[in-house]
């Protein structure tokens, strides 16, 4: 690798380069500072994400750097931008709550910020390796921080949950890799493409593929590797649980995309059966099992669980349609569970208790008329009803779904939307037909501010809905 | 054509009154004031508005009206708005309900009255749009989001079981829309497009004709509703205000009829012949079993609800007789009982207001000292029942007319409808306003009070005025009706010669 | 003339309006003057186009009022037609109406709420006007329904009595079965015809059916699964309308609701239940002559029904106490007379009874009423007795009434009673028509005659001879009606004696077609008006002896040895418990029909609804929703070897997937 | 080439023989030893791949940093043996069907394919005779040019891993006696000792 | 009778299968879980070496060697984290790992 090569690689990935500078120099201040110095460690990253995303939208052309490994291209960086908001948004959110949380160290947010750095090189991995290692970054940060609350049972279990089950399947997600290097001799994307085309289809390989599909599937909770994701999200520290709920999800499932569309594209007819299974697995799990839910946490991943089944919808189609729609689902499915969890962080009791229970809810609607209606849109949205922004997401996969003849996903989907809505329902039930039990403490500006520009979003959909589009459709061209 | 953008103001006019009343506070009795004026300006306005679109509008047309289209969410989605004959009288109609829903709620909503008026004025904007969407998603995004406003409506200020009624309302409806929306997705699959102008004009293949009009169908006659996915109606009848069962049986019943004229019927002709057959048990059962299980209700609420489906078995009847009369007649019955039926549950919130049952053995003699209730209730109760003279009657015989040009065994079932109704709708009102006035608990109630009367004396009018001069409705639609009525025959016609060709 | 018929119509729904919008605010004595006034105008006017039609031999006239309908070739206008029969009904019913009217300003003086009544009363003769004047069937449907509507009001009038709000329902009900076949029988007109107009129905009638002998045709409407052609298209259709006249004039089968109608009050029973409404199904099928006169099957059922009910009603009426359910009884035999004259054709007969019967079956109510206004209130004849001396003014109006509906006349002369007239003339077409039931029609109306001979002698005896058996009280109190009602009596007493001396050759004889200018049409065939003349003596004389005979042994029974009935109805008793139950049809129709809808309706819903549909549907689902959630929430154990165990599962699952996929 | 098969089967063995005692072994201890022996093993099968700087490697870091870290916790979390539970194989019957199931599965695909000569031609990365390069120089050239990317990024891997363990292990502990070398060295006698004058007899 | 790449992946796969295995098989305690992703993480490396070998190839021995540098870091955070639920929790044992389920 030349200079010229080595610096014109720097340059597309400088983002990143900020990141991975702007961690370490704040992991320095943290070490150097006194006790108190979260907060001040907390702004900082926020300042850093936002210098990084400001480049990154402004000031970063397309290309490939570090010998074919890296890739910045317009998908890319949508998605880039993307796990950029959702880190932002929860290190904004965490800004208040750490204390109460527990989590008020100053490692936090440089973890947050390292596993972001790992999110942006997952996004832009176009070689195995590379893949592995940026999902790696990623991964570890992630069960260092859902068990950050060390002393408290449910977080260490739910760091250790995650940990165990993680790590098998990583090991799953690099058997398949070594395999598909085996069979093809490479770890760059297009050369597996390339060769793949020469080669053909072998057995092998594609057990390769369902290694690496199943590993993947482990990083966006999808059935049948989803079973980290309640208790995790349930025992993790809530600003956690935001955090993992969000980001991560769009990372991975970006990941997700290229490596199919790109490297695996001469085998599409294999890999799209296992993700129409996982994805049917998953819209039907993600209905049916939240129902019984009172945790609110709990249900948020089953909710999780079940859009991810819905994002795989549009992957599973396999066209520019439907890599559009995901891109589109994945940018609304983030910042609904944003918003949500931002009004989920909101609910503390006056005597500074956090509560979890959707029954702690019960009469929001006349004790804070805001954040009630604020999530009773985002539980609306996550439904799938129009004119919400949740509808539309849906509306974009079923459509490619459709266009790729695979009506009885589509048809199995739309049934388990129904059943899901039932458990958003009763959350809007008990906020609006319950009669208060008591009330929550004033929420902090910044919570406020990040469901209400969330339920915005979700409600002004319908008029800034084209110029997303347009724009999620620019990076799903990328592929076509 | 106008120059302004008339449908899309008559559309969102409400919303800007959910908007002023955001800023309103409840707290004080001139608070509760304000919201209420306010809630009633914007409704009265909406309806001079939908009168100014009537007027305007064209009968001789049989095209669209009023067109606005702009670029919306890409993928061809677009923004695209107009009425012909077969819509433009539901917007007055949807408007004309509303400030009589204000007007029901003005003292009875205790609670959360702000919340409850902008509720309504969201629900009123997302009707409206359904009627002059003119892009099948735009028309789906109305369809859906009217069940967020009347889930919560229903869920808020229902009566007792309304937690049950909601979720019944809500989950039911929603069953049926999605399949909808994949048929939606198909046809846009398909044909490329989802501008109802241009999927209007596109011939579907047969095969596919057929699971789409059974996704349309899911969607509608659960909406309609009919038999047998008619359960939800009666509860959410039951539990919901007032108002709500205005709205609820005058326009959302409404939403599932307009959909199979606008788009089963017209786009999917091949099917709608195939199936009207089904259509025709379907609505025969419905007007059949629903009357005589209306008969054996104990609650007038529920009573009047399972009326609405047999009613509205008639609509079905009549669209899928797929001639003028039957479809002419179809969109007259959905006006005649968007009047007659909000009127009758009206009716009961006037009583239900002053001793808080809907049983019917609570009631008994009422007129003895509601006499002037008892006219009004009387007249919306023939109405019911189909008496000529009022505007029941003369959808009904419309769409028997209709039925019988198509099926005369139809029309045999159908006809036997007006026993039942006579016998279920008479039984109520003996049952509830004759007789001696015995229970001490209804000899306090007193007649209609001014508020009352402004709220069921015009519907009163109106019920006659349509007995006996539905020429308004006719005229406008007639074009319109006779060009989908032709356009239906002649696919049908084509693909007769295209078999024939073949074999 | 356009105006005044337009008056005429319209000046009964002013008067509604008036009494029924303002009756609170003018007062009740207001209110009757104001409706009364507008209906003797109505009276005068109708009188003046009676005159001007049917005696001035005027051009049928159209008056065009509004549009109504108009749905592709479905084009109906409010539009009046008058002609003959019009006419004819026109004075029928503004006489009579307006006649009870002024009665019963004597007769509800005590009431409350006499606004409403004269408003129902206005509403009702608008109604039966539209329904007369009707240029296309279903405005008719609409004067049918609206007649029925006021009917249903005013048998609830009394709204405390919970037994007249159950007649009430009970005849809009029955009614309605009634206008089942009626409505049926409209659409069909409009498929064969292409319209409901009558000028248009009527004109393509005429050359409808293909000539004799040829070719029946194909068929040309497939009803209920019959493919018809054309000439059983036109029976299916007239059967039809009839099934709607058989429900509105009470005729066997749908009759049930008739005598329960006398729970309204007197006057309403004289007005609508037997002088006008009840009649309207005959004014239909005259109306509707130029189709049934093309089918002599549905002709043939006509007869026979009406055959049946005159006879059938007749042997109810023998044994009833309560003095308005004889008269009642009686009236819808008499119905079945009417019937049975237009099922052999002679619709000019029929028109004729009807013409007749008008006045002295309301005279023999509105005499009814006089005498339960004197004695307080009761209707049961065994609770009467001897009131002959206390209110003779009345007797002798209840006497005329009985004579003329007894038909007392003196045969092959022109001598007689209005009935006399009317009915022989029946009776002996009847005997001349060449229907396949003629025969049978004929001996049954005999009977018939017979029997109304004796209750209506009985009802006199019972009522005002032998000795008072009423409460000493109630006798204490007994008087003559004020003038205001019996003026009214005397008026129809006159039309009962006279009408038919007066008009007999009009409707059915020699000024028959001048008169009635083609408003009934009989085909060339029907040359019942020349035959009827040339029946054998006997024939003639049958009714006469029958009326004697029914005098005589009413007198035998009642006077002469009053313990004879008794005696008999203990010999019989079967019998006697049959007819005095009316012969058990509203107990058979209870069990068939309401019990069965009630039962069937609760199990719609308990079952169909709630078990059925809910429990399969909604419930069901959510309950399996529930049972599905509960068996993947405990999947989710907690423990890490499960969640590892179902990563295996997953894993090895897709890769035999794999492998047996792409081995295949 | 006698020697090669016998050692193959010699190394294979034993690996996959003291993995099962891995996983099998009653006691943690044991497990790790034996997971030291799997990886000694394995280092052999590298080596007969030609792969000796990994095989080197293998045994530094793993066996000589992980497996004690192993032994280390293992040692450190004092768990009652004792106590091990019974009746914890309920499942294993089904597992190790599926096991064997997918064992069989990878066995017969992935042991059983062959390989075009196709692949081997489009490498990127030839590894060069072993003549001219030994292969840890061979690693080394590439390692710190072309593939500096990704060795940066495990660097960083790295990090994280060693904040995680710190931010979750280390503990500030109140009441806890530490040395402090620079307050050993700056003690002084006079602050050290108490002198104290006893008289006799008479004690503390 | 010539050792191809075959064996190589054999062993692997037995490797990789005793280590899923030994995840959910074992119930006493979770280091032991640990050491089975250590095995798999083994039979992987054993995949990379071999078809780096075989296919002459540098690229997999690099990858394995990157993979060695994460397995140690991924046991250093796992052998933390399993400390701090052992302070927490007083065992680790697998089935006191289940605080929250459903």
């Amino acid at each position: 690798m030349t200079a010229e090569t080595l610096f014109a690689s720097l340059q597309l990935s400088v983002p990143e380069l900020i990141l991975a500078i702007g961690a370490l120099v704040l992991l320095m201040v943290g070490v150097y500072s006194s006790e108190r110095a979260t907060p001040v460690v907390t702004g900082l990253s926020v300042a850093v994400l936002v210098v990084a995303g400001l480049w990154l939208i402004l000031n970063t052309g397309d290309g490939e750097a570090y010998g074919g490994a890296f890739l910045s291209d317009p998908f890319a960086k949508f998605m880039k931008v993307l796990a950029l908001i959702g880190s932002v948004t929860v290190m904004v959110m965490t800004i208040g709550q750490a204390r109460a949380a527990q989590i008020d160290r100053f490692e936090f947010p440089v973890l947050l910020l390292l596993a972001t750095l790992g999110m942006l090189l997952m996004i832009s991995a176009n070689d195995l390796i590379s893949l592995y290692l940026s999902l790696e970054l990623q991964s570890l940060a992630l069960y260092v921080v859902a068990a950050i609350n060390r002393d408290s049972v449910r977080s260490t279990e739910a760091g250790l949950k995650y940990f165990v089950l993680g790590a098998l399947s990583s090991g799953m997600l690099l058997y398949g890799m070594s395999l598909v290097y085996g069979f093809t001799g490479h770890t760059g994307f297009d050369e597996i493409a390339a060769a793949l085309t020469v080669e053909g289809r072998s057995l092998g390989l594609v057990f390769g593929l369902v290694f690496i599909l199943a590993g993947l599937a482990f990083k966006i909770s999808a059935v049948p590797f989803h079973m980290w994701t309640p208790d995790v999200y349930e025992g993790a520290p809530t600003p956690v649980t935001a955090f993992f709920a969000a980001a991560p999800k769009v990372a991975a499932m970006a990941m997700l995309v290229r490596i199919v569309i790109e490297a695996f594209e001469p085998v599409v007819a294999d890999w799209r059966q296992i993700v129409v299974f996982i994805s049917i697995a998953s819209m039907l799990l993600g209905s049916f099992a939240a129902i019984g839910q009172r945790n609110i946490k709990r249900l948020m991943a089953y909710s999780s669980i079940g859009h991810m089944g819905y994002a795989l919808v549009g992957l599973a189609a396999g066209s520019m349609a439907g890599v559009r729609g995901v891109i589109l689902y994945m940018l609304i499915y983030m910042v609904m569970t944003l918003g949500t969890f931002a009004c989920i962080l909101a609910m503390r009791r006056r005597d500074g208790e956090h509560v979890e229970g959707i029954d702690d809810l019960a009469g929001l609607s006349q004790t804070n008329p805001f954040m009630a209606t604020v999530l009773t849109i985002l539980m609306f949205s996550l439904a799938g009803i129009p004119p919400l922004a949740g509808f539309f997401a849906k509306y974009f996969v079923f459509v490619a779904a459709i266009e790729a003849q695979l009506y009885g996903l589509a048809i199995i989907g739309v049934l388990a939307s129904v059943v899901g809505a039932y458990y958003y329902l009763r959350v809007i039930k008990v906020m609006w037909f319950d009669e208060a039990k008591g009330e929550f403490a004033r929420t902090s500006g910044e919570l406020r501010l990040v469901y209400g520009l969330s339920g915005l979003f979700v409600l002004g959909y319908v008029l800034i809905g084209g110029p997303l589009g347009n724009a999620a459709e620019a990076a799903a061209r990328t592929f076509f | 054509m106008t120059d302004w953008p008339v449908l899309s103001a008559v559309t969102f006019l409400p919303l800007v009154g959910a908007l002023l009343l955001l800023l309103m506070r409840e707290d004080s009795a001139a608070g509760r004031r304000n919201i209420l004026n306010i809630s009633l300006m914007t409704t009265i306005v909406v309806f001079g508005l939908s009168l100014y679109v009537w007027y305007q509008f064209d009968p001789s047309n049989p095209a669209f009206q009023m067109v606005e289209k702009h670029e919306w969410l890409g993928t061809g989605i677009s923004y695209h708005l107009g009425i012909d004959g077969i819509s433009v009288l539901f917007l007055p109609l949807t408007a004309f309900l509303m400030p009589f829903c204000v007007l029901a709620s003005w003292v009875t909503i205790e609670k959360r009255l702000k919340e409850y008026m902008i509720a309504f004025l969201i629900l009123e904007t997302l009707m409206l749009g359904v009627f002059v969407s003119l892009d099948i998603v735009l028309f789906y995004v109305f369809f859906e989001a009217g069940l967020i406003p009347m889930f919560i409506i229903i869920g808020v200020w229902g009566g007792k079981d309304r937690v049950y009624a909601s979720y019944k309302f809500f989950l039911y409806t929603l069953l049926g829309s999605v399949l909808m929306l994949l048929a939606i997705m198909a046809m846009y699959w398909q044909a490329g497009t989802t501008d109802i102008t241009e999927l209007l004009k596109y011939n579907f293949p047969r095969q596919m004709q057929t699971w789409l009009w059974l996704a349309f169908f899911a969607s509608f006659a659960v909406k309609m509703p009919m038999w047998p996915v008619h359960t939800w109606l009666p509860d959410a009848h039951v539990q919901a205000p007032t108002a709500g069962s205005v709205i609820l049986a005058g326009i959302l019943l409404k939403l599932g009829g307009y959909g199979f004229l606008r788009f089963s019927l017209p786009m999917f002709p091949l099917a709608s012949d195939y199936f009207a057959p089904l259509v025709y048990t379907l609505s025969i059962v419905a007007i059949i079993y629903t009357s005589l299980v209306a008969m054996m209700q104990s609650d007038i609420k529920k009573l009047i609800a399972y009326s609405s489906v047999a009613h509205m078995g008639y609509v079905t009847m009549g669209t899928f007789a797929a001639n003028v009369q039957g479809v002419q007649g179809a969109i007259f019955q959905m006006l005649s009982h968007g009047i007659v039926s909000g009127a009758l549950f009206l009716c009961v919130g006037v009583v239900y207001d002053r001793l808080h049952t809907r049983e019917i053995s609570a009631y008994g003699g009422l007129v003895n000292n509601m006499p002037k209730y008892a006219v009004a209730f009387m007249v919306f109760t023939m109405a019911n029942v189909g008496l000529p003279g009022t505007s029941g009657f003369v959808g009904e015989v419309l769409t028997l007319v209709g039925a019988f040009r198509a099926n005369t065994w139809v029309a045999l079932f159908a006809t036997s409808g007006v026993i039942l109704s006579a016998a279920y709708a008479l039984w109520l009102y003996r049952r509830v306003i004759f007789g001696a006035l015995e229970k001490d608990s209804l000899k306090a109630m007193l007649d209609l009070s001014t508020r009352e009367k402004v709220i069921l004396y015009p519907l009163v009018i109106l019920t006659i005025f349509f007995g006996v001069y539905p020429a308004p409705v006719f005229d406008a639609t007639a074009a319109s009706v006779d060009l989908l009525v032709n356009n239906y025959a002649a696919a049908l016609q084509a693909a007769q010669d295209v078999a024939l060709s073949v074999h | 003339m356009d105006t005044i018929i337009k008056a005429i119509v319209f000046l009964p729904l002013i008067g509604f309006l008036i009494a029924g919008l303002l009756g609170t605010q003018i007062g009740a004595k207001a209110s009757e003057y104001v409706t009364s006034g507008l209906m003797l105008v109505a009276l005068a006017l109708s009188w003046f186009v009676f005159f001007d039609v049917a005696l001035g031999h005027e051009e049928m006239i159209k008056v065009s009022v509004l549009h109504w309908i108009q749905s592709g070739s479905f084009d109906v206008e409010w539009a009046f037609r008058v002609d003959t029969l019009t006419a004819v009904m026109f004075v029928v019913v503004n006489t009579v109406s307006t006649l009870v009217h002024i009665y019963s300003i004597g007769y509800m003086h005590h009431d409350p709420h006499r606004p409403r009544f004269f408003g129902y009363l206005s509403l009702f003769t608008f109604a039966m006007l539209m329904l007369i004047t009707s240029d296309n069937l279903l405005q008719m449907f609409f004067g049918w329904e609206g007649v029925g509507l006021a009917s249903y009001l005013l048998i609830g009038f009394w709204y405390k009595k919970p037994s007249a709000n159950a007649a009430a329902i009970k005849a809009f009900i029955v009614n309605r079965v009634g206008d089942f076949g009626f409505s049926l029988g409209i659409f069909c007109v409009f498929v064969l015809f292409g319209s409901i107009n009558l000028e248009t129905v009527f004109a393509a009638a005429q050359s409808y059916l293909p000539p004799e002998g040829a070719e029946a045709g194909e068929a040309v409407i497939t009803l209920f699964g019959m493919h018809l052609d054309k000439a059983d298209a036109l029976t299916a259709t007239c059967l039809l309308l009839f099934m709607g006249a058989m429900g509105k004039s009470a005729q066997f089968l749908l009759h049930t609701w008739l005598p329960d109608a006398m729970e309204g009050p007197t006057p309403v029973s004289a007005l609508i239940h037997a002088a006008t409404m009840v009649t309207a199904g005959v004014f239909l099928v005259a109306r509707m002559s130029p189709l049934f006169e093309l089918s002599p099957d549905a002709l043939t059922v006509v007869t026979l029904i009406g055959a049946i009910t005159a006879f059938f009603a007749a042997t109810v009426g023998l044994v009833q106490n309560d003095i308005k359910r004889v008269i009642a009884y009686s009236t819808c035999s008499q119905l079945g007379y009417m019937f049975v004259a237009l099922g052999v054709g002679a619709y000019g007969a029929a028109i004729f009874h009807l013409f007749t019967h008008a006045f002295f079956k309301a005279l023999l109510f509105l005499g009814a009423g006089s005498v339960i206004h004197a004695v307080d209130g009761e209707q049961d004849m065994r609770y009467m007795g001897g009131l002959r001396t206390h209110i003779p003014v009345t007797y002798w109006m209840m006497f005329i009434g009985t004579i003329a509906l007894t038909g007392v006349g003196i045969p092959g002369t022109v001598i007689g009673t209005a009935g006399f007239f009317s009915k022989d003339a029946i009776i002996e077409s009847t005997f001349a028509s060449h229907s396949v039931v003629s025969g049978i029609a004929f001996a049954l109306l005999v009977i018939a005659a017979l029997f109304t001979s004796f209750y209506s002698w009985r009802l006199t005896f019972m009522t005002f001879h032998g000795t008072p058996r009423a409460s000493h009280e109630v006798m204490h109190h007994v008087h003559e009606s004020p003038q205001v009602m019996l003026v009214p009596l005397y008026i129809l007493a006159l039309g009962a004696l006279v009408a038919g001396f007066l008009f007999h050759d009009y409707f059915f004889g020699h000024h028959y077609a001048e008169f009635w200018q083609g408003a009934l049409f009989t085909s060339a065939e029907n040359e019942i008006l020349e035959e009827y003349h040339h029946v054998p003596l006997w024939v003639k004389w049958s009714p006469f002896v029958a009326m004697a005979l029914g005098l005589f042994t009413a007198w035998y029974m009642y006077i002469r040895s009053p313990e004879t009935p008794k005696y008999l109805a203990r010999q019989h008793r079967g019998l006697y418990q049959f007819l005095l139950n009316k012969w058990y049809f509203d107990e058979l129709y209870d069990f068939l029909f309401v019990r069965t809808a009630k039962r069937l309706g609760t199990f719609l819903w308990k079952e169909g609804d709630g078990r059925v549909i809910d429990g399969f549907g909604p419930n069901g689902v959510a309950a399996r929703v529930l049972d599905v959630t509960d068996r993947v929430v405990r999947l989710q154990t907690g423990y890490l070897y499960h969640y590892a165990f179902v990563m295996l599962i997953g894993i090895a699952a897709l890769v035999t997937w794999m492998m047996l996929g792409s081995s295949f | 080439m006698g020697l090669q098969v016998l050692f193959f089967y010699l190394f294979a063995f034993i690996a996959v023989a003291s993995a099962f005692m891995v996983i099998a072994a009653k006691n943690p201890v044991y497990s790790v030893l034996f997971l030291i022996l799997t990886f000694f093993n394995a280092a052999g099968l590298f080596l007969l791949t030609g792969a000796e700087f990994l095989a080197m490697i293998l045994l530094v870091v793993y066996v000589g940093a992980v497996a004690v870290l192993f032994l280390f916790v293992v040692m450190m979390l004092d768990i009652d043996f004792a106590e091990l539970r019974a009746g914890v194989l309920e499942y294993a019957p089904v597992g190790a069907l599926i096991g064997l199931i997918l064992a069989a599965e990878l066995i017969i695909v992935v042991g059983g394919s062959t390989f075009s000569p196709e692949i081997a031609k489009g490498i990127s990365m030839p590894i060069p005779a072993v003549t001219e390069r030994t292969n840890t120089a061979a690693l080394g050239d590439v390692l710190y040019t072309h593939y500096i990317y990704f060795f940066q990024i495990a660097g960083l891997v790295l990090l994280v891993a060693m904040i995680g363990a710190i931010v979750l292990t280390l503990r500030h502990r109140e009441n806890i006696k530490r040395q402090s070398i620079p307050r050993q060295v700056a003690r002084s006698p006079e602050t050290a000792v108490e002198v104290v004058t006893v008289k006799p007899g008479q004690g503390l | 009778m010539e050792i191809g790449i075959s064996h190589y992946l054999t062993v692997s796969a037995i490797l990789f299968t005793l280590g899923v295995f030994g995840i959910f098989i074992n119930r006493k305690n979770v280091i032991i879980i640990l050491m089975s992703v250590e095995l798999i993480l083994l039979a992987v490396n054993i995949n990379m070496v071999a078809f780096s070998a075989f296919l002459n190839d540098i690229t997999g021995q690099v990858f394995a060697l990157f993979i060695l540098t994460v397995a140690a870091a991924e046991a250093a955070i796992g052998l933390a984290i399993l400390v701090v639920f052992y302070r927490n929790r007083g065992s680790i044992a697998v089935e006191d790992v289940n605080m929250m389920k459903g």
